[in-house]
């Protein structure tokens, strides 16, 4: 049926049936964002030898994050006198639209897939450096200088960071030849590209980390610094976007990572009874976790160290990555 | 394109470039790895070496045949060869003067630079020079510029610098876009960058509507162009921009820059638009129904730097108005357009490379020790340096056209070529006179200030070795090429067998 | 199927353009005036983009051509914002009107 | 045509994206004016400082490294213009490409060498 | 007379002087000025050589050189066309002037003994002046004309500017935009003959000009010719001074150094007859035909206003300088008349006055000299302190007015007589101006020698030994010409035939 949609002439009703579809995966993604949360701090807490929220829902805290969203709903929203109103209100916006928009092209399946655009990849990336401009824009509208000095380093590094970003995933491309996801994950049917490219793989994760701004690389949102750094003066459901722009780049990220370099929804050998779906679920959980457990052990390092580690470093690592692979690719022939 | 065709290219057609970009490498890496409190000299030397090592390869490919590599983007006719020499010899002696610039401020740790920029913006007019596709002839502008606007803001701690090059920066970024907007017409219209194949599709475009847009896309690629050559429309920002900028910058964008701003106003306009139809009745090619247009830049260009140049107190506003005024002697070559035109362009960029160059040489010398830049320091220069007087007199001389000179060779060459055609440019001539007279006002002004005035400081000069080679080279080459033009003439005639490969 | 015809494309571009040579004309505001540039030259990518695919003789070229632009843009962008940072601090403004240091 | 058709529905979706995520935060924020409380004082919209009042215009002047390293991202993101095509297109241009890419990649590490030795990189 | 290069050796000889001195310490004062001297000698001899081989009977064809010089376009196509060649020779009009320049530089230099600071600097100029001038009238070829033309301007506005008096430099930019303007319009004459023809060679121009097939390179209108020649009148007409375009040569005969404006009033300004005469009739005989009247009117005018001009000056130098503008009046009168007689006066005007002029200039210099101002009446009772020189300024204003026996009287009476033949009543008018000349010169020169003294001019000496040289040799050449005029005429025999020939006369 999806077929058939996606091959008749586009419309009003097609955009009618997108617009559920897509509104379903945005149903799931903020119940993902809900109890991802939830999962972050149980399993920062079993980390940590605490509980972790167990008072709301249940011994599992269950409602808790349900809690926290309808509190926050419930707050009273203000905006500074001396703030620039209608950039402060649409900031968030700006942060959280690229953040949902970057879903659209994610395979999750084969077949579970919105838009399978040839440059999936490209558009990923691309949409989600709009982001920055979001929290530029929201720092800038507060006129706050905690908020600003916040932004700035968070554009600082997420441009800073984006770079390697953007060179890891060329040794991918350079393999596949393609930059549809859906190619992407079906060149890995000979070995995931965890193994091909292990180098773009740890670069990748760093930047992603740094990208995402969580732990060692949460310094935009340094509390013991800048108090909450570029949405210090957000308050409500205002705040709760950029958080919810945060936690969904979280999901997207993962799931990238997931299709990158874990072979998305394909299954390990002989296990390929259990259905794709599930395949990309364990996989996708599994980078999940991984990253809440950087977060749990690493101590967030300073600023300094986190700007010349992404150019001199990684940067470097990346472009030497690219032309690895090529070498490899042209003397080999793997591919 | 497999590793086959690749080495089955002819490499070795780009060894200058080659060199010169290697030079450029090498300096960087040197130039960032040296200790800081080492002289940056020997940089300049290297360069200096370079570009000569890259003469010498440029030498040895004279007698080689036109080629073309890599799908005809990089292409070695003589048209390239002859003005690559123009080039290269004219960033040599600047480099030399460059050198020995050593400013009172604001170019301490950035010396170094100075000298890799140079070789970088050389490179950018020497792909222009060979190029035949649209794209490259495009990067190449952009790596000139973009190399010059650093140069001209080099000296970052001073207020004049910066302004210039940000009055550099912008008017160069305009320019770029109108031109960058007529060539996306002229791809448009003929689905190819590159020049030889544009040139042949557009014999065939006869719909009215498409010869207007091309019509549009020359006047914007003209207008865009003039920039480089400091001609009118485009021309303001020359005086401050020559003003503010470092001596030696100064003198490259005098010199080499205005060199590649013909080379691709010739490559453009005469590649793509000779043979296309302008829609006219009589069926004359495009660029000869647009002539009168260029022949009226040409005019304004030559009025307003003249007759502006009278008015100038600083000796670089001087010069800028001198070169604007030089820019429109020399499109008169373009507007001409006789069976002499790309002799007299060369001869005449040669001789006014030497005299320009020897020119600023003298210029930076006189003005770098007390700092100001007014007329008035060459008074008594006479007294003070009699060496430095009598260059400086000849290079002047040379420049407003004075017989026993290079620059009156080349000026009789372009009245030549301009009075040749049946209907000869009579009007452009006549301004194009009647200007030079006006220049000797402003030429001889300055010659009166070295020998009629007295000195105020009458202390004697110490010239740098860099710079008296500068001087000794161009006033030898003026003299000579004034004298004996016919050296140059046989070297242009045995060697570029007169650019019939240009069309080819 | 084009819905949109190529002459669509060029008028927009045209109108781009205008509106940069405008603004890099009359703002006073350097930065306005860098990215009034930038729109000129964006212009141009919407042209060459439009030509790769309905010109007369439709080629990736155009396409090629534009990337180019676009990287050549984002350089002569870098090196205007240095210039004018270092501008800046020697100056205190970035007023066009105000870079009248050398006057005849 | 059934090409176009898959490839505008691909970009629909995309635009449905895009609707939803502007929609979201507007839908919500309107429920959020229904049911939040309001109760303005002078103070509560003053900008916070750390509890003192706020002096000073609070857009200051930044460390002129911010502008630097945006130029630095502009121009390595530039680079990435040419790595993607050519990365995706490698197959088919081979050894050449990589030849020329390594000669490009090379002028753009000098580059970076060139902003870590005049300390470009270092911050604050 | 068969030696090679004789031509390039005599034109370039005062080189090997700028070279000397160019060697010679700045502070050898006497040294310096004794080069100088030396350097004009060469020139002076060998022009002297050929003149009496050709009074001899020699002929001057076998001093015509050429050597291949520029080459514009590909030979292998063009063949010769667009090519310039060195090329220089003469005939017995460009003969008489080259004397003449030799003659006078060698004075000048004598003269230059009253120059009073950077010697080595003037000499080198001075002799680089000389090249020209000579180079000017060797020249067999447009292009190469107009270098040494323009060559000669360059150590004039120098020499002008640092070496003249109060209004020095005022006088060198006028001479300079004047004579620039001048050569600019005289440049684009010859490059639109040059282009046209594809060659610059004077004789080779007159043939293509003149003949009814001619090869062109492109097609030259009568109109076109028209215009050319108007254009060449201009030019040369700044130079000579005719009438409207005259102030800059005042200014510059007042201030520029004595020395100078002898050479400048007898060769520099006789560049722009010679020219006239040489291309505006060779080249263009038939639209000099038709214009003929408006030379012989403006002649007219010259000759009256220059002469008005002369009586109301108080100043001598200004007396002298409007005496020239006079004087080229009657140089015009003779072209004007079209026929044998007035064109062989007009060239005898132009000998002769550049000797009288050069004298009464020299003259000028010398009591200028001892008594720092040339005004008339501060002058008057000069014959009383310096009795030789007042007895030979009143001979070169005799000279100068025409008295019989003396060049000046040859001149204006050929010019006159030619033009009585042709236009009697233009002629008649012009007669009032001869008569309006001996009024002022006399005027002015009685005033300085026997006018009532305003001054004691005890203990200024007269004329010294070295000064005698050029009163005398100019005096002498004065009276040779006037009593035994074949000294030039003889000369002039052929150009006047060919002359004739091609305006139909």
């Amino acid at each position: 049926m999806v077929e058939e949609l996606l091959y008749s002439e586009a419309g009003l009703l097609n955009f009618g049936i997108f617009f559920l579809l897509a509104t379903v995966l945005l149903l799931v993604v903020l119940g993902f964002v809900t109890y991802a949360i939830l999962a972050e701090r149980k399993i920062m807490g079993f980390m940590q030898l605490r509980h972790g929220p167990n008072q709301v829902g249940g011994r599992w805290g269950l409602l808790q994050t349900v809690a926290d969203v309808l509190k926050l709903l419930l707050k009273e929203d203000t905006i500074p006198k001396l703030a620039d109103r209608p950039l402060f209100i649409l900031a968030p916006v700006i942060a959280f639209a690229p953040a949902f928009m970057v879903l659209a092209t994610i395979p999750f399946t084969d077949k579970l897939q919105f838009a399978d655009i040839g440059v999936g990849l490209l558009y990923y990336i691309a949409i989600s450096g709009l982001t920055t401009v979001g929290i530029v824009t929201g720092s800038w509208a507060s006129n706050n200088k905690y908020a600003l000095l916040g932004g700035m380093r968070a554009a600082a590094q997420m441009i800073s960071y984006e770079i390697p970003l953007v060179m890891s995933v060329l040794g991918i491309v350079l393999l596949t030849g393609s930059l549809n996801l859906n190619e992407i994950v079906e060149a890995q049917k000979n070995g995931w590209f965890i193994i091909w490219q292990p180098i773009a793989f740890i670069i990748f994760l760093i930047a992603s980390t740094a990208e995402l701004n969580r732990v060692p690389f949460d310094l935009p949102e340094a509390e013991s610094e800048l108090v909450a750094g570029f949405h210090v003066e957000y308050s409500g459901f205002r705040w709760a976007f950029f958080m919810l722009a945060e936690y969904v780049y979280f999901f997207a990220m993962a799931s990238l990572t997931t299709v990158l370099f874990l072979g998305g929804w394909l299954p390990l050998p002989f296990l390929d009874f259990i259905p794709g779906a599930v395949w990309f679920a364990l996989k996708f959980t599994a980078v999940i976790f991984v990253l809440v457990w950087f977060r749990v052990t690493f101590p967030r390092i300073r600023a300094d160290q986190l700007m010349e580690f992404g150019w001199k470093v990684l940067l470097p690592i990346a472009l030497a990555n690219i032309f690895l692979t090529a070498l490899l690719k042209e003397w080999l022939s793997i591919f | 394109m497999d590793l086959e065709t690749l080495l089955s290219y002819e490499w070795g057609i780009m060894a200058p470039e080659f060199i010169i970009l290697g030079v450029a490498t090498a300096l960087t890496l040197m130039d960032l790895f040296m200790p800081k409190t080492q002289s940056r000299k020997i940089l300049g030397w290297v360069g200096f070496a370079g570009i000569l090592a890259a003469l010498v390869s440029l030498l040895g490919l004279i007698g080689h045949g036109p080629e073309s590599i890599l799908l005809d983007t990089f292409r070695l006719d003589s048209f390239a060869k002859a003005f690559k020499l123009l080039l290269l010899i004219g960033s040599a002696l600047v480099l030399l003067i460059a050198i020995s610039y050593e400013p009172n401020e604001g170019l301490e740790e950035f010396r170094g630079e100075f000298f890799y920029l140079f070789l970088a913006a050389l490179l950018g007019a020497m792909i222009m020079s060979s190029s035949g596709d649209l794209i490259t002839l495009f990067v190449g502008l952009e790596l000139l510029s973009i190399s010059s606007y650093i140069l001209a803001g080099m000296r970052k701690r001073n207020q004049l610098s910066n302004e210039s090059a940000m009055k550099y920066v912008i008017n160069g970024s305009i320019a770029t876009a109108i031109t960058l907007f007529g060539m996306s017409y002229v791809y448009g219209l003929t689905g190819t960058t590159n020049l030889k194949e544009m040139a042949g599709f557009l014999t065939s475009v006869y719909n009215e509507q498409h010869i207007y847009l091309l019509g549009l896309a020359f006047f914007m690629i003209v207008v865009g162009l003039s920039f480089k050559l400091a001609a009118a429309p485009f021309h303001m920002w020359a005086p401050d921009v020559y003003q503010g900028a470092p001596t030696p910058v100064t003198a490259f964008l005098s010199v080499v820059s205005k060199t590649a701003g013909f080379i691709i106003i010739i490559r453009i306009l005469f590649s793509i638009f000779a043979n296309a139809p302008s829609g006219d009745v009589q069926g004359l090619p495009m660029i000869l129904a647009l002539q009168d247009y260029i022949a009226f830049l040409a005019g304004a260009t030559m009025i307003i730097g003249n007759v502006i140049a009278l008015r100038q107190r600083n000796i670089k506003r001087l010069f800028a108005y001198s070169s604007i005024a030089q820019a429109g002697y020399l499109l008169v070559v373009i507007a001409s357009m006789s069976l002499f035109m790309f002799d007299t362009l060369w001869f005449y960029l040669g001789a006014y490379l030497f005299m320009n160059l020897g020119a600023f040489a003298i210029i930076q010398h006189v003005t770098h020790k007390s700092g100001s830049e007014d007329i008035s320091q060459f008074a008594g220069l006479y007294r003070r340096a009699p060496f430095l007087a009598i260059a400086m007199a000849v290079f002047l001389l040379s420049l407003a056209g004075i017989p026993g000179t290079a620059g009156f060779i080349g000026k009789l060459n372009i009245f030549m070529g301009a009075l040749v055609p049946s209907e000869g440019h009579y009007v452009l001539v006549s301004i194009m006179i009647a200007t030079t007279v006006i220049s000797y006002f402003y030429y001889f002004g300055v010659m009166v200030q070295m020998f009629f005035r007295p000195a105020a400081d009458t202390g004697k000069v110490k010239i740098p070795v860099a710079l008296t080679a500068v001087i000794g080279i161009s006033i030898a080459a003026t003299i000579l090429f004034g004298v004996a033009p016919n050296i140059a003439f046989d070297f242009l005639q045995g060697n570029f067998n007169q650019f019939t490969d240009f069309f080819q | 199927m084009s819905a949109v015809p190529v002459q669509a494309y060029l008028a927009l571009a045209l109108i781009l353009f205008c509106i940069g040579l405008y603004g890099a004309l009359t703002k006073r505001n350097t930065v306005m005036v860098l990215i009034s540039i930038e729109l000129m030259l964006n212009a141009v990518n919407i042209n060459l983009v439009a030509f790769s695919k309905y010109g007369i003789m439709p080629s990736i070229t155009g396409q090629i051509f534009a990337l180019f632009t676009i990287t050549v843009a984002a350089a002569e962008a870098a090196v205007g914002l240095a210039i004018l940072i270092a501008l800046y601090r020697n100056k205190k403004s970035v007023n066009i009107d105000e870079m009248d240091a050398m006057k005849h | 045509m059934e090409l176009w058709n898959l490839y505008q529905n691909n970009y629909l979706i995309v635009f449905v994206f895009l609707c939803l995520g502007v929609l979201l935060p507007v839908v919500a924020l309107f429920l959020g004016k229904l049911l939040r409380p309001y109760k303005p004082y002078d103070s509560k919209y003053t900008t916070y400082e750390s509890g003192i009042e706020p002096f000073h215009d609070s857009r200051v002047q930044f460390n002129v490294r911010y502008y630097i390293f945006a130029l630095m991202f502009v121009i390595f993101d530039v680079e990435t213009v040419f790595l993607y095509p050519w990365a995706v297109a490698y197959e088919k241009l081979g050894i050449f490409a990589l030849i020329e890419m390594l000669i490009f990649v090379f002028m753009l590490v000098i580059g970076l060498v060139y902003a870590w030795k005049k300390k470009v990189l270092k911050w604050i | 007379m068969n030696l090679a290069y004789f031509l390039s050796i005599l034109v370039f000889s005062p080189l090997l002087g700028i070279l000397v001195l160019s060697f010679l310490p700045k502070t050898q004062e006497s040294l310096i000025k004794t080069v100088g001297f030396l350097a004009t000698i060469p020139a002076l001899v060998l022009s002297l050589i050929a003149y009496f081989q050709y009074r001899a009977g020699a002929s001057l064809d076998q001093l015509n050189e050429k050597v291949s010089w520029i080459q514009f376009g590909d030979s292998s196509q063009l063949g010769n066309l667009f090519s310039i060649d060195y090329e220089l020779g003469l005939d017995g009009f460009s003969l008489i002037m080259i004397v003449l320049t030799a003659v006078l530089s060698t004075l000048a230099a004598i003269a230059s003994i009253h120059i009073k600071k950077e010697w080595k600097g003037y000499f080198m100029l001075f002799l680089l002046l000389e090249v020209g001038m000579l180079g000017v009238f060797a020249a067999e070829n447009l292009i190469l004309f107009f270098i040494f033309f323009e060559i000669t301007l360059i150590p004039t506005f120098f020499l002008i500017g640092k070496w003249g008096y109060f209004e020095k430099e005022n006088a060198a930019y006028s001479f300079l935009i004047y004579n620039g303007l001048g050569s600019a319009v005289l440049l684009i004459v010859i490059m639109v003959l040059f282009a046209r023809t594809g060659t610059a060679n004077i004789d080779a121009l007159m043939a293509a000009m003149n003949s009814d097939n001619p090869q062109l390179v492109a097609p030259i209108s009568e109109n076109m010719k028209m215009g050319l020649l108007i254009a060449l009148l201009i030019a040369f007409g700044v130079k000579l001074p005719i009438f409207p375009l005259h102030s800059w040569m005042v200014r510059v005969h007042v201030q520029a150094p004595p020395s100078i404006v002898m050479l400048h009033a007898g060769v520099l300004l006789k560049i722009g007859a010679f020219g006239l005469i040489r291309f505006g009739m060779g080249i263009f005989p038939e639209q000099f035909q038709s214009l003929a009247v408006w030379l012989a009117v403006l002649g007219v005018v010259n000759l009256l206003y220059g002469a008005f001009l002369a009586f109301v000056q108080t100043d001598f130098k200004m007396v002298l300088a409007y005496s020239s503008i006079s004087h080229m009046g009657i140089v015009l009168i003779g072209l004007g008349a079209l026929n044998e007689a007035g064109i062989q006066g007009a060239i005898f005007q132009v000998v002769s006055h550049g000797l009288i002029a050069a004298l009464l200039f020299f003259l000028v210099g010398v009591f200028y000299e001892r008594v720092q101002t040339s005004n008339i009446q501060n002058l008057g009772g000069l014959a009383k302190g310096m009795p030789i020189t007042a007895g030979f300024l009143l001979a070169g204003a005799m000279a100068s007015l025409g008295l019989p026996g003396m060049s000046g009287f040859v001149s204006e009476f050929m010019a006159f007589l030619g033009l009585f033949k042709e236009m009697p009543i233009l002629a008649a008018v012009g007669t009032i101006g001869i008569i309006m000349t001996a009024v002022y010169l006399l005027r002015a020169v009685l005033g300085i020698t026997y006018g009532k003294a305003h001054r004691d001019f005890a203990g200024i000496t007269d004329l010294k030994k070295f000064e005698y040289v050029p009163v005398l040799v100019l005096v002498g050449l004065i009276v040779l010409i006037g009593v035994y005029p074949s000294v030039l005429s003889e000369p002039l025999t052929s150009t006047l035939e060919t002359i004739m020939l091609g305006i139909g006369g």
